[in-house]
């Protein structure tokens, strides 16, 4: 990716002064905390109404592996993942001489000057500044001077960079809940770190920042947090879960911040229940088990939970009891790459399940479509009585993002096709639990603890008739199947509609989906610049609306573009849309990393290349 | 019971005369199930019998329980009992998991699972040993014939070690005691009986409906087909009589269900099987008290040592709090009665959530 | 399916006498061990030469439920399942008015006189014998009336069908292995019912048989019994199994028959060894571990436990361990209908496992085949380090087949890359697990017990290098799972290849695999009486050959027939030949039954009108 | 060992002149592994280095040892030892499966696994104990500290019931007993220790290697990073200090490895944690007899009741077939090593396999 990295090195050093416009990269050490300093920088970047991302790229244990942050000051308002960075600071003796490697001509490198190292590169600017002896003038106690060692950098860029430190004061207090005692010491080595590179440092390079409004109307949300608020305002009931990376913090929010929103005062009792259970087989099964009774019940987890969970999920598709099941998306197969991000399930958590299974899958795209398929995602999956997949992933889970402020639910909860006594009264218990009476696949279900001594069915993941009687009969059995498969086109009208964007006079599309989107948002302009006009839909759910259709026809090729080997999304639509296969083409990537804007324009243009 | 639900079935009570009805106004006719597909002389009818007899007994509304099963012979009987009540035959091993979310549902509920050996202590072993940890309030009964009745007769994990069947050679594995695996795990409620002996079953499944927490019946029951003992003494058919097998897998002669009558506590008692081989059953003294853990351990080796299956109630924890106690759930109502405005947070606190946020 | 039905019978019943040609179903209750007198018949006529097939329809349950077995007789050498029965044997008071009507008009039913019913058909000829009195008077114990009573029918067919006796007695000989005391038993019973029936029926209805020489060059068998077989011509070392319907007699023939093949004189300990595990994730994890222990290792399952199966599956594809697992379809989704067959898992068993995963799927046609995939496997599997699955189905490896004995493997073993302590000397130790040297895709391992110090790596699923070093370089990841798409289509041509057989001037091609096979066999001859010539690839394998290609693309229309709801092999077909997806039409049937030769051609002509 | 292998790993020894050198002339270097990337301070890597000095104390060829574990932080510590053994870092909990299969491959090769105690009684529960029924011959190491490390602290099965963590809040459910299910289990070598008790620690591995069945060996091997007990003196941060949380979860500070210093059988010895909170051990009589099933178990109990941890070799069965011996492997050669003449049945076998069929 040599080009671009010249190109954007050039872009931005051509008009002297950089600003608003690059990449910092922080390079620690992982269990060095230095998240606080660095959601800090990003807040405070925020705050001063400049457009950023925060990326974290770290490894899969604990402690003393390197890490990387990433934050990204994009005036344009381009959030996706650069792969040049102009600004690195340098914690980590073991990544010292690659950081140092990584920064672009006429970039800046910072670093803490307890690490000797031999400095060669003289086209990007060097800045070293005294972390430790800042950590050990602080108030800070002894067994936390490592850890505040790192809020020296915070001070020293925010010099640097123009940084408002009123609103990294906001962003400390905020992190700290308001607290005096950690703000003040945080502070201090802020404000010490940035006296004293007022006092020692000379800036020779071209980046700062100034002050936007281009983030009001913006909150900062990460994905797994926005889920667990969406799915608690959609009535979440019971959520049974085992830790996995990266959806952990999803549950875990889910269970911390519940009873902020659902517990009242003097209510007799809680209104909901989360289970961490022993594995993930137990997890569906638990779900399973109230959803069949009439809970809005969900489970989250990641790929190889996934897997484990397959035969229950062809439990619940064919015995037809509504689950949410969120998917955390990380690199598969196997254990694969437990802190990269990828959307590599599509197709095995589409057909999971042996025999003939089709599932729902929900593609939130931002952390606020997190929240909203977190509530949404219940109506979905009691309205249509079958299990619901919302397919996140890493990046989007994890990670930081400048959303949309979460939207109270516009519509009334959906809890589908539900009989209690006074209901099957008035049927006069002409009901049958697997009968096709609104002709639409949908079925009308009981849950126990209806007391009507008509309402009681067997449920089973055996063959069974409408009546829900054991049925070996090989009619019953088609006609239920068929059934099943009508009301899988029956959900195409209740899942989210995908959305479009066009411009004028594209005769090519762009089809991506979930946290591949600010990539293509970005992508978009720099192909407009060398003259290629495309239009986009982003997809919001599997089955697909006819708008889908609809759109691949109107265009001479469609390009697939998404984070998986396999081109997995590109094989449902061609799998779909058989007629429109020549011109639906696959752009896949899968290096586990946030996808890059310049990556998406380079292999779309050398397609259309390849293709004149 | 909730705002809009019946106390009991009455409605379907039949009117008849001189049926006899319980205090909730029911006939034993409202508490059976379809007719049992399972062999003749399945010990799991016995047990599906006493099941009808125990509910109708306590009086307890059939609306107002759940059934529960994996899958297995043993996990079909729940079709043959208790039609008015909600069931749920799951998957093979993983009753438990299910049985736990269920709870949730409407924990006013008693919830019964019917589970075989293989479905618990093979692949089922793990969710067992964690639904016994989690004292989840409900019935949990093991048909326990030592072998796969559904699949045809292979060894179970608690078939005797040495023990020779004629389709399967000799199993090298040691018994997996369900009553042992109970005591390790902490279950509160601790029995195992003999299918045969109709009266110990019913009376510990009535004192397991009345126990706040994981209530474990180890019930032996055995598979009159496949559970086909090579060297006893008269196996059926020509095996043994006439040196060859009989080499048609399908053939099942029709037995009659055994059922062995009164014996009194203390004693020891000696069962023939239909394939002629025997068990000998050891019934818990009369003064003997459940709730002393060390007493029931050391009663559980000594009887691996004489090699007798000891039988009653074999320990009790009335106290330990339910998986429901633990969780708070509302003392009058089930979470599945709830609706929008109890669970959907009010409209102002979207500016709490968004607030969280930065 | 009315219409064929007449038409069957108008054909049959025209030429007056209808010489072996017919369908002949025998109703018992599960339980009674009709299965000794069912096979008798079916080798007696196998014996005479006379082309047959014999399908056993049971319930999910051990007695007391009702069950049919199927004869068809057919000098065409037809082995599909027929829709109709021209000869009924009633034996099972709880479906004997069922069976009464399943007779085609001009049809025999015959019955057991213990059973009271009135009989109102006239359009067919009636017959009862005394089944119970025959076995009461034969010399079997008391416990075993029952049993023998089956036996009687074989001894009234025998009479009224001419049947040979001599036939017969060879078929019980066989059957209980010379044993003189029950076959002189059994052959008591079915002696007297031959008598009984000269002395008291009198032959009112067309249908019998007379011997040929069709069945020369055959062999009886059943797929799961030849698989087992198969895999012990292939040197299998281990395998783990858990019992599930209808898979279990392949693991159980495996372990009765290895012994008498594999163990000699005074050799020191077995060469195999056979676990039945505590469930399937157990069962598959261990024949993993023998793999990659270096053994020839399988497993052996049905749909649920294949879906149990899917975490281990991704491992297994991503740390390249060799495993053969074969997989005995039943009915899904879910537990669905355990003693039906279908071909449901096709999709969901190649994309097992999240991330991006493709599988081997080897598709037997016949037992001869589950004879030779049973060896073959080994060698696919070891050569490309990979799960190579088996799709069986029930079918297939439950029902006897007329089939090509088992012909010894012609290639020697195939034991892939593999280097022991000398092979790496003369490598000079210069050698990596991961490392592509033959740009195959495939790379050469080494397993344990190797004592060069310099064989040992570190298997796992997590992201490595080529020197099998934990790795979460972008990079690293992206070249392996490159390399392991190119492995996957070195292995096209390691596959078996499809079977093409071609009419002339045939336009329009059919395509199917596995059961499907005889039901195609006959249709293809209908269509061409019909007048409409197709041509046949019998698929072998996925991935598939560029022959399949060729044979799309060689025709108008291409008719994908399978035994499953949403056209699963169509579908891969479509996924990979996108150009030629309007080509291919698919022809799904999914309600748990041998696929009918009538409704094929039925289907295949209602598409073709609607198209024209 | 096996014709064309090799009998040790002398080429690979270093030359070095004083470099101590054990009876198969390896030194220890030749059994270390990669670099630890576990967490400084951290009771796995105590265990690792025992590992290493009891395969080098016995003289064991690495070559001849194979290393098996499932996942998390535990589970990545066989690429810490025996560089030169091949090994298998499986899933999560499935470890007992592939090390059974792994057995037949070379069942002359010792097996040495680890796992953790979420790996082994969460999601591992069930293959577990069917290890310890076929009594696998292997060394099983469960690195116990009560949590799940790798996904940042949550409890495990074996947490204290009532144990308060920062993050975590409190544990409603029972501690899974270890030894215990091992007992229950029927495993043929069962014991405990303490990471920090390093001779203890590598006495117990290198009986346990020496031992021919399944060795279970649950070793509390705290966690410093996650194993923070709220409620205990000084957890580290300001989360006690200045009254509210450090709020940064990706501080993680660097501790030193706890070591017990040698304590007499038959004594109590009370441990601090990193977070300050202590456990008491307490080692076994060295006149304690370990074949004694039943004074095991009564044992057992008692420390239960004492809440101590009861360390030592618990129980032994020395004489219990193994799985190996079970399935009369050869004696003298691995199954991995034969070729097709030994696995293919000759030519003419396959007139028999057809006449077998009709
Ligand atoms: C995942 C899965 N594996 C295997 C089976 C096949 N199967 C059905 S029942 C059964 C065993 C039942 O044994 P047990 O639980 O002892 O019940 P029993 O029939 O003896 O009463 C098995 C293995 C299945 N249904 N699902
Ligand atoms: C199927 C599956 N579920 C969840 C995970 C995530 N995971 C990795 S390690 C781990 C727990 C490890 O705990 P433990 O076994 O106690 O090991 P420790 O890290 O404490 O040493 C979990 C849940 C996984 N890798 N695979
Ligand atoms: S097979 Fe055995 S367990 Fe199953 S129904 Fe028959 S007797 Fe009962
Ligand atoms: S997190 Fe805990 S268990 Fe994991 S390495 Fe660190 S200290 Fe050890
Ligand atoms: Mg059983
Ligand atoms: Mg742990």
């Amino acid at each position: 990716m040599t080009t671009p990295q010249l190109k954007e090195a050039t872009i931005t050093r051509s008009k002297g002064e950089v600003v608003n416009d690059f990449a910092m990269t922080v390079a620690t050490m992982n269990g060095s905390g230095s998240q606080t300093s660095n959601v800090t920088l990003l807040r405070a970047l925020f705050k001063m109404g400049i457009p950023v991302s925060g990326k974290n790229l770290f490894p899969s244990n604990i402690q003393g592996l390197p890490t990387w942050y990433t934050i990204r000051v994009s005036k344009q308002g381009y959030l996706a993942r650069r792969n040049t960075q102009e600004i690195v600071v340098a914690m980590n003796a073991d990544t010292f001489v690659q950081d140092l490697a990584s920064v672009v001509p006429g970039g800046a490198f910072y670093y803490g000057d307890h690490l000797k190292f031999e400095i060669k590169r003289d086209d990007i600017s060097i800045y070293s500044f005294p972390a430790k002896q800042l950590a050990k003038d602080s108030s800070a106690p002894a067994n936390l001077r490592d850890y505040v060692a790192n809020m020296a950098y915070v001070g020293v860029l925010a010099q640097m960079l123009d940084i408002d430190m009123n609103k990294v004061r906001e962003a400390l207090e905020f992190h700290f809940d308001g607290k005096e005692k950690p703000i003040a010491i945080n502070m201090g080595v802020i404000e010490a770190a940035f006296a004293w590179s007022t006092a020692n440092l000379k800036k020779t390079d071209p980046y700062r920042v100034e002050p936007m409004d281009k983030t009001a109307g913006y909150i900062m949300a990460d994905g797994n947090t926005a889920a667990a608020l969406g799915a608690i305002f959609g009535g979440v009931q019971f959520a049974a879960w085992y830790p996995i990376t990266p959806a952990s913090s999803l549950a875990e929010s889910l269970a911390q911040n519940i009873g902020a929103f659902r517990d009242k005062e003097g209510q007799d009792g809680k209104t909901y229940a989360i289970v961490q259970a022993e594995d993930e087989l137990a997890a569906i099964g638990m779900a399973v088990g109230a959803g069949w009774a009439g809970l809005r019940a969900m489970t989250s987890t990641s790929g190889p939970g996934i897997s484990l969970m397959t035969e229950f999920a062809g439990l619940a598709y064919y015995a037809e009891v509504p689950i949410v099941i969120w998917d955390v998306q990380r690199v598969g197969p196997s254990t694969g790459l437990p802190t990269r991000t990828s959307q590599g399930d599509i197709l095995s958590t589409h057909f999971l399940g042996h025999g003939d299974t089709q599932h729902i899958l929900l593609l939130p795209g931002s952390a606020q479509e997190c929240f909203e398929f977190g509530w949404k995602a219940f109506d979905i999956a009691e309205r249509m009585q079958t299990p619901v997949f919302v397919m996140s992933d890493l990046d989007l889970g994890m990670n930081q993002w400048m959303t949309k402020p979460f939207q109270y639910p516009e519509t009334p909860m959906d809890r589908g096709k539900i009989l209690w006594e006074k209901d099957l009264e008035e049927l006069k218990n002409n009901w049958q639990r697997y009968k096709d009476v609104d002709s639409d696949g949908v079925t009308w279900r009981t849950v126990p603890g209806n007391k009507n001594p008509h309402s009681a069915w067997f449920a089973r993941g055996t063959g069974h008739n409408e009546a829900a009687k054991y049925s070996e009969q090989a009619g019953d059995w088609e006609n239920n199947m068929q059934r099943l498969k009508k009301k899988f086109a029956t959900a195409k009208e209740y899942v989210p509609a995908p959305d479009v964007s066009t411009a004028k006079g594209a005769e090519i599309g762009i089809i991506a989906y979930g946290s591949a989107d600010p990539a293509i948002l970005e992508a978009r302009d720099y192909l407009a610049e060398d003259g290629l006009q495309t239009d986009y839909l982003r997809l919001r759910a599997v089955p697909f609306r006819d708008s889908v259709r609809d759109f691949v026809t109107g265009h001479r090729k469609t390009y697939v573009v998404e984070m998986n080997r396999d081109g997995q999304m590109h094989k449902l639509l061609q799998l779909e849309f058989p007629q429109l296969a020549n011109q639906l083409i696959s752009i896949p990537k899968h290096d586990g990393l946030p996808l890059n804007a310049r990556w998406v324009k380079q292999a779309i243009q050398a397609e259309e290349q390849s293709h004149e | 019971m909730s705002e809009n639900g019946h106390t009991n079935g009455k409605t379907a009570a039949p009117a008849a005369g001189n049926v006899q009805l319980n205090v909730v106004g029911l006939s034993k006719n409202d508490y059976r199930g379809a007719p049992t597909t399972l062999c003749a002389g399945c010990g799991h009818n016995s047990i599906s019998n006493q099941i009808i007899a125990a509910a109708f007994e306590l009086n307890v509304v059939p609306e107002d329980m759940i059934k529960l099963s994996g899958i297995g012979c043993s996990s079909k009987s729940p079709a043959y009992f208790l039609n008015r009540s909600f069931g749920f035959n799951s998957l093979h091993g993983r009753m438990p998991s299910v049985a736990t979310g269920a709870m949730f549902g409407d924990h006013l509920l008693k919830s019964l699972a019917l589970s075989g050996d293989g479905d618990t202590t093979n692949i089922g072993m793990g969710q067992f040993k964690h639904i016994m940890r989690r004292n989840v309030p409900m019935v949990y009964i093991i048909e326990n014939n030592g072998v796969y009745g559904l699949t045809k007769g292979q060894f179970s994990a608690t078939a005797e070690s040495g023990l020779h069947l004629k389709y399967q050679g000799t199993n090298p594995y040691p018994a997996v005691d369900i009553v042992q695996e109970a005591m390790a795990s902490g279950a509160t409620f601790v029995a195992r009986s003999f299918a045969g002996d109709a009266n110990q079953v019913k009376g510990l499944i009535k004192a397991a409906l009345s126990h706040n927490g994981v209530a474990i019946l180890d019930i032996i029951s055995p598979c009159v087909t496949f559970n086909n003992n090579e060297d006893s003494r008269h196996s059926y058919g020509w095996g043994r009589e006439h040196q060859e097998p009989l080499h048609d897998f399908t053939y099942v002669p029709r037995e009659q269900e055994i059922q062995v009558g009164e014996f009194p506590e203390g004693t020891t008692r000696t069962v023939e099987l239909h394939d002629g081989s025997t068990i000998v059953l050891k019934k818990l003294e009369r003064d003997y008290d459940p709730t002393d853990r060390g007493a029931a351990m050391r009663l559980i080796e000594e009887s691996h040592n004489e090699a007798v299956l000891l039988t009653g109630l074999i320990y009790v924890e009335p106290e330990r709090p339910s998986l429901a106690d633990l969780y708070g759930l509302p003392k009058g109502r089930p979470l599945n009665r709830m609706v929008e405005n109890e669970l959907r947070p009010a409209k102002g606190l979207i500016e709490k959530a968004n607030a969280m946020m930065f």
